[in-house]
């Protein structure tokens, strides 16, 4: 773009911007619309309603578990979009002529060995931040993204390009689908319990079964989201 | 001695993502761009969003930058 | 409570997720699939469009969660939308089973049908929703799915077109965003009737005027209009034809609906006045629909030229909404309905000659109404109510547009209506000539054979849909006037 | 001008905003241009979580005995969905320029013009 063009474009994004914001409540500001509304009700009644002590998984799984839905088929349909663009044109052959770090690349011994010790970890690691995610900091995608860079550390120390991918391809394409068929169980269970899709019941006597519900749909994301990430990784690097 | 921590973080991200603009150097726009992430996630932290941050250093620092190396490794490296 | 509500965006955005793990390299599988899934879609919104139409607008909250709390989704008249993207989408459908076997590589048949699911669920996920951020979500799926299908088919210039797209789409939507945002930290709130209602007691003005001046800004990237088009004519010309009936038709449209669904919010804030923006954007649109139609004169290539008209179309929405009368609101709400079918129209016929023939301008092209004349037919008659004849389906909406800048005492605006029409009858005089009446270019293009049936059938089959729509307008007319009046009245 | 100074933290993240504007429009890098995108969507990513932040605040996990006041916790269940969002469209984004790299042999946006 013409340089003109640039500053004229900055400046209709930047003034309006700085005169919108500098009338807005004050950030931290206890009265604040954003404080005495809904977010009021979700602190003072969150833990009632939902039975997560983090508020945020609360609102992530319950209030607003629709939007979560639609995010994890963001990116799933990400995974859609970059295997679409980027696999062979022909069956069989390569979409790549071009030198980068392609399937071959040598992964050292040593780097091996670490990998492979310190793996159970890591994904241990992973499981606690998915199962833990409704009492502390965490939950399905955070702890998804861990177990995804195990994975990728593991495709490179097991796996050896497209003939022996590190998981059967037919397995993979259901667990890439973990997260959007964990919201499908949950959805239609909490449907059948209390009338509304993705609803959880809110009997007392059912809070183990509403707390499974929340780690079912925190471990397909976790799963579905390791998976993803995986295969982007996989399809970017080329193999 | 918050305020001041919060003005020393903001600068430090204005600084960084000016350093991402300017750099010729795709692989070092990268780097720096990850390392805006993480002071992000530090100032989140520090705003009592942990959640976020924990997401932000795990997907916008990580993966993200993972992404956007790999996909250097598959071009070229300078900007002209 | 309806649960064919929240099941209408569920059900496909989950069998677009499950479709390359059912159909493995199966593409009739696949396909099947894609179909029973759309026409699942097609019944559950045909009856919400029957409710609406008998009971007025519902809502459903999802999980239970009453309004604020939790995510409300609402059917309204806008929402019936719904049923039309539903039916364009299973012709697209039953026209792409033919159509990709030879356009696309097979690795990648599986996910086309994935990814169009995905993109089915997202739009009716966005019409459905009444939530600011849920419709953010809706909108980043169509986003992402539209992105990728502009590159499916592959070729040189396809990975370009759909990256500038992507470019355009995400800055408009981080814009929005932030708009968004701005509206949470003044409301507290996302449910858009309770934001409504709250920002009626807002003082402070510049950050509501912020908030609409980014949404508008944000949503006119999204439908493509003049200024702020660049992304679109590549994008609607490269992709494969099935994706640009999808495209045009449909997904700029969201850009709209959008617009539709934010106005409400600021109607009865007392710090801001719709008016100015209403004046701007009958101007915005007045420019595009001249612009739009100019610059498709000039096209050779078909679907250039048929991506420009939608620029020039989505101008006379615009500018009916800017004229804000309840005539000209008419007008533009049934200008996006039929609009998307004669969009449909033209580009299903114009992909079925480029596929029959390999040909794809005006002058390769000569000849082709004596080789496939029913596949001509079905894009004259699109072409025709392009250009807004009566009876084809382009007339009411451009009628009640221009009616609308009579009665508001604007009859510049109305002039402008019909210049951009007679403009748009030159391209169309343009294809009679070339397709009738001009020796063919090429020797083999009388050779060439109409395309199979399952491609003709939803062409002609769209191509009946324009005529009717033409006759029948007083059904969405009728439909869509409880909403035409609460929007024309909140001001 | 008061007003300002004291949202000063908006302020700065409206800055981030526009620096990443400045990078999409101007630069003609298409690598470039995506870490542009990434720095606005994080820009607005903070402007959100800043919103639901609270004087003396803590995060908003409330076990038993934990006292106030918290944070509000719905922006930041909205930012961890749009950091996904954001990675998803990166994602899909490198994957066109690796694409564009194959099929045309440059990333810069006036040489791409002159090749289509």
């Amino acid at each position: 773009m013409k340089k003109p063009l640039v500053a004229v474009t900055l400046a209709a994004a930047a003034v309006p911007m700085l005169i919108g914001v500098a009338a807005l409540p004050r950030p931290g500001d206890p009265t604040a619309p954003a404080h005495t509304h809904v977010a009021a009700h979700y602190i003072e009644a969150g833990a009632r309603e939902t039975g997560a002590d983090n508020r945020v998984t609360a609102v992530l799984l319950n209030y607003r578990a629709f939007d979560t839905f639609g995010e994890v088929l963001v990116i799933f349909a990400a995974l859609a979009a970059v295997i679409a663009v980027r696999s062979p044109a022909t069956p069989g052959g390569r979409a790549d002529d071009m030198p980068g770090p392609g399937p071959g690349l040598p992964i050292s011994p040593v780097v091996a060995f670490i990998i492979r010790l310190t793996a159970p970890f890591i994904a241990l690691f992973g499981a606690f931040v998915i199962f833990r995610g409704h009492v502390s900091p965490g939950g399905g995608f955070q702890g998804g993204v861990i177990l995804g860079a195990l994975l990728v550390l593991l495709s490179l120390v097991l796996g050896r390009g497209a003939e022996r991918p590190l998981l059967a391809v037919p397995l993979a394409r259901w667990l890439q689908a973990a997260a959007p068929l964990a919201f499908t169980g949950v959805g239609l269970l909490g449907l059948a319990l209390t009338g509304a899709l993705l609803g959880y019941p809110a009997e007392p006597e059912r809070h183990a079964l509403r707390e499974l519900m929340m780690i079912t749909l925190d471990v397909g994301i976790g799963i579905g989201g390791a998976m993803i990430i995986l295969g982007l990784f996989l399809e970017m690097r080329g193999d | 001695m918050s305020q001041a921590f919060d003005l020393v973080m903001l600068a430090l991200l204005i600084a960084m993502a000016l350093a991402v603009a300017r750099s010729k150097d795709l692989l070092a726009a990268a780097i720096i761009f990850s390392g805006y992430s993480l002071v992000m996630c530090l100032l989140w932290q520090h705003r009592g969003a942990p959640d976020v941050a924990m997401t932000e250093a795990a997907i916008g620092a990580g993966v993200t930058t993972i992404l956007v190396l790999l996909a250097i490794g598959r071009t070229r490296r300078r900007e002209k | 409570m309806s649960h064919w509500l929240p099941l209408a965006a569920f059900v496909p955005l989950v069998a677009g997720a499950l479709t390359p793990a059912m159909a493995r390299g199966r593409p009739g599988l696949a396909r099947g699939w894609a179909l029973a899934v759309t026409a699942f879609c097609t019944f559950a919104t045909a009856a919400l469009t029957r409710r609406v139409a008998l009971e007025g607008p519902f809502s459903y909250a999802m999980g239970a969660w009453a309004a604020p709390l939790g995510i409300e989704l609402r059917f309204d008249e806008f929402s019936a939308a719904s049923l039309f993207i539903c039916v364009i989408m299973l012709l697209v459908l039953v026209y792409s089973g033919p159509y990709v076997r030879r356009a696309l590589p097979a690795t990648r048949i599986d996910w086309y049908y994935s990814l169009l699911l995905i993109n089915l669920g997202g739009m009716i996920g966005f019409v459905i929703t009444g939530d600011l951020f849920n419709l953010f979500v809706f909108m980043e799926l169509v986003a992402v799915s539209s992105y990728a299908l502009v590159a499916v088919g592959g070729g040189r210039t396809a990975a370009l077109a759909a990256f500038k797209y992507l470019v355009a789409g995400a800055v408009s939507s981080v814009l929005i965003l932030f708009c968004i945002g701005v509206l949470h930290a003044l409301t507290g709130s996302l449910n858009m009737a309770d934001v409504a209602r709250r920002l009626a007691t807002v003082e402070s003005r510049p950050p509501v005027l912020l908030a609409l001046a980014g949404l508008t800004a944000g949503f006119l990237v999204k439908a493509g209009l003049f200024p702020v088009h660049v992304w679109l004519p590549d994008a609607h010309a490269i992709a494969p034809s099935p994706i640009n009936a999808v495209s045009s038709a449909l997904v700029v449209k969201l850009g709209i609906i959008g617009l539709l669904r934010i106005f409400p919010l600021f109607a009865a804030a007392g710090a801001v006045s719709l008016a100015p923006l209403f004046e701007a954007l009958a101007w915005l649109g007045a420019i595009s629909v001249l612009a739009g139609a100019f610059f498709a004169l000039f096209q050779e290539d078909i679907k250039l030229m048929l991506a420009y008209s939608t620029i020039s179309n989505i101008g006379y929405i615009v500018l009916g909404l800017g004229l804000a009368g309840e005539l000209a609101l008419t007008g533009a709400g049934v200008h996006i309905l039929n609009h998307a079918l004669i969009k449909a129209t033209l580009f299903l016929a114009a992909g079925a000659m480029i596929h029959q023939s390999g040909h794809r301008t005006l002058h390769d092209l000569r000849g082709i109404g004596r080789a496939m004349p029913w596949t001509t037919l079905a894009l004259l008659i699109g072409a025709l109510s392009i250009v807004g004849l009566p009876p084809t389906a382009g007339f009411p909406g451009k009628w009640y547009i221009a009616l609308g800048a009579l009665e508001s005492g604007r009859p510049g605006f109305a002039v402008v209506v019909l210049v951009g029409a007679l403009i748009i009858f030159i391209y169309f005089a343009r294809m009679l000539n070339a397709f009738y009446f001009r020796a063919p270019s090429h020797k083999e293009m009388l050779g060439v054979s109409e395309a199979p049936a399952s491609m003709l059938g939803p062409v002609l089959l769209l191509g009946a849909l324009c005529v009717l729509g033409g006759l029948l307008t007083h059904w969405p007319v009728a439909l869509i006037a409880p909403a035409v009046g609460r929007l024309a009245g909140g001001e | 001008m008061d007003d300002l100074w004291g949202n000063i933290d908006y302020a700065a993240f409206v800055g981030l905003f526009c620096i990443g504007l400045y990078v999409v429009v101007a630069k003609q890098n298409l690598i470039k241009k995506l870490l542009g995108l990434n720095i606005m969507e994080t820009a607005v990513f903070a402007f959100i979580v800043t919103s639901g932040m609270v004087d003396g605040g803590t995060a908003p996990i409330i076990g038993p005995g934990a006292t106030g006041p918290f944070a509000s916790p719905l922006p930041h269940a909205l930012i961890v969905t749009g950091i996904v969002v954001a990675v998803s469209i990166t994602a899909l984004a490198l994957s066109l320029i690796v694409e564009i790299y194959r099929q045309c042999g440059t990333l810069e946006a006036d040489e791409l013009k002159g090749a289509e």
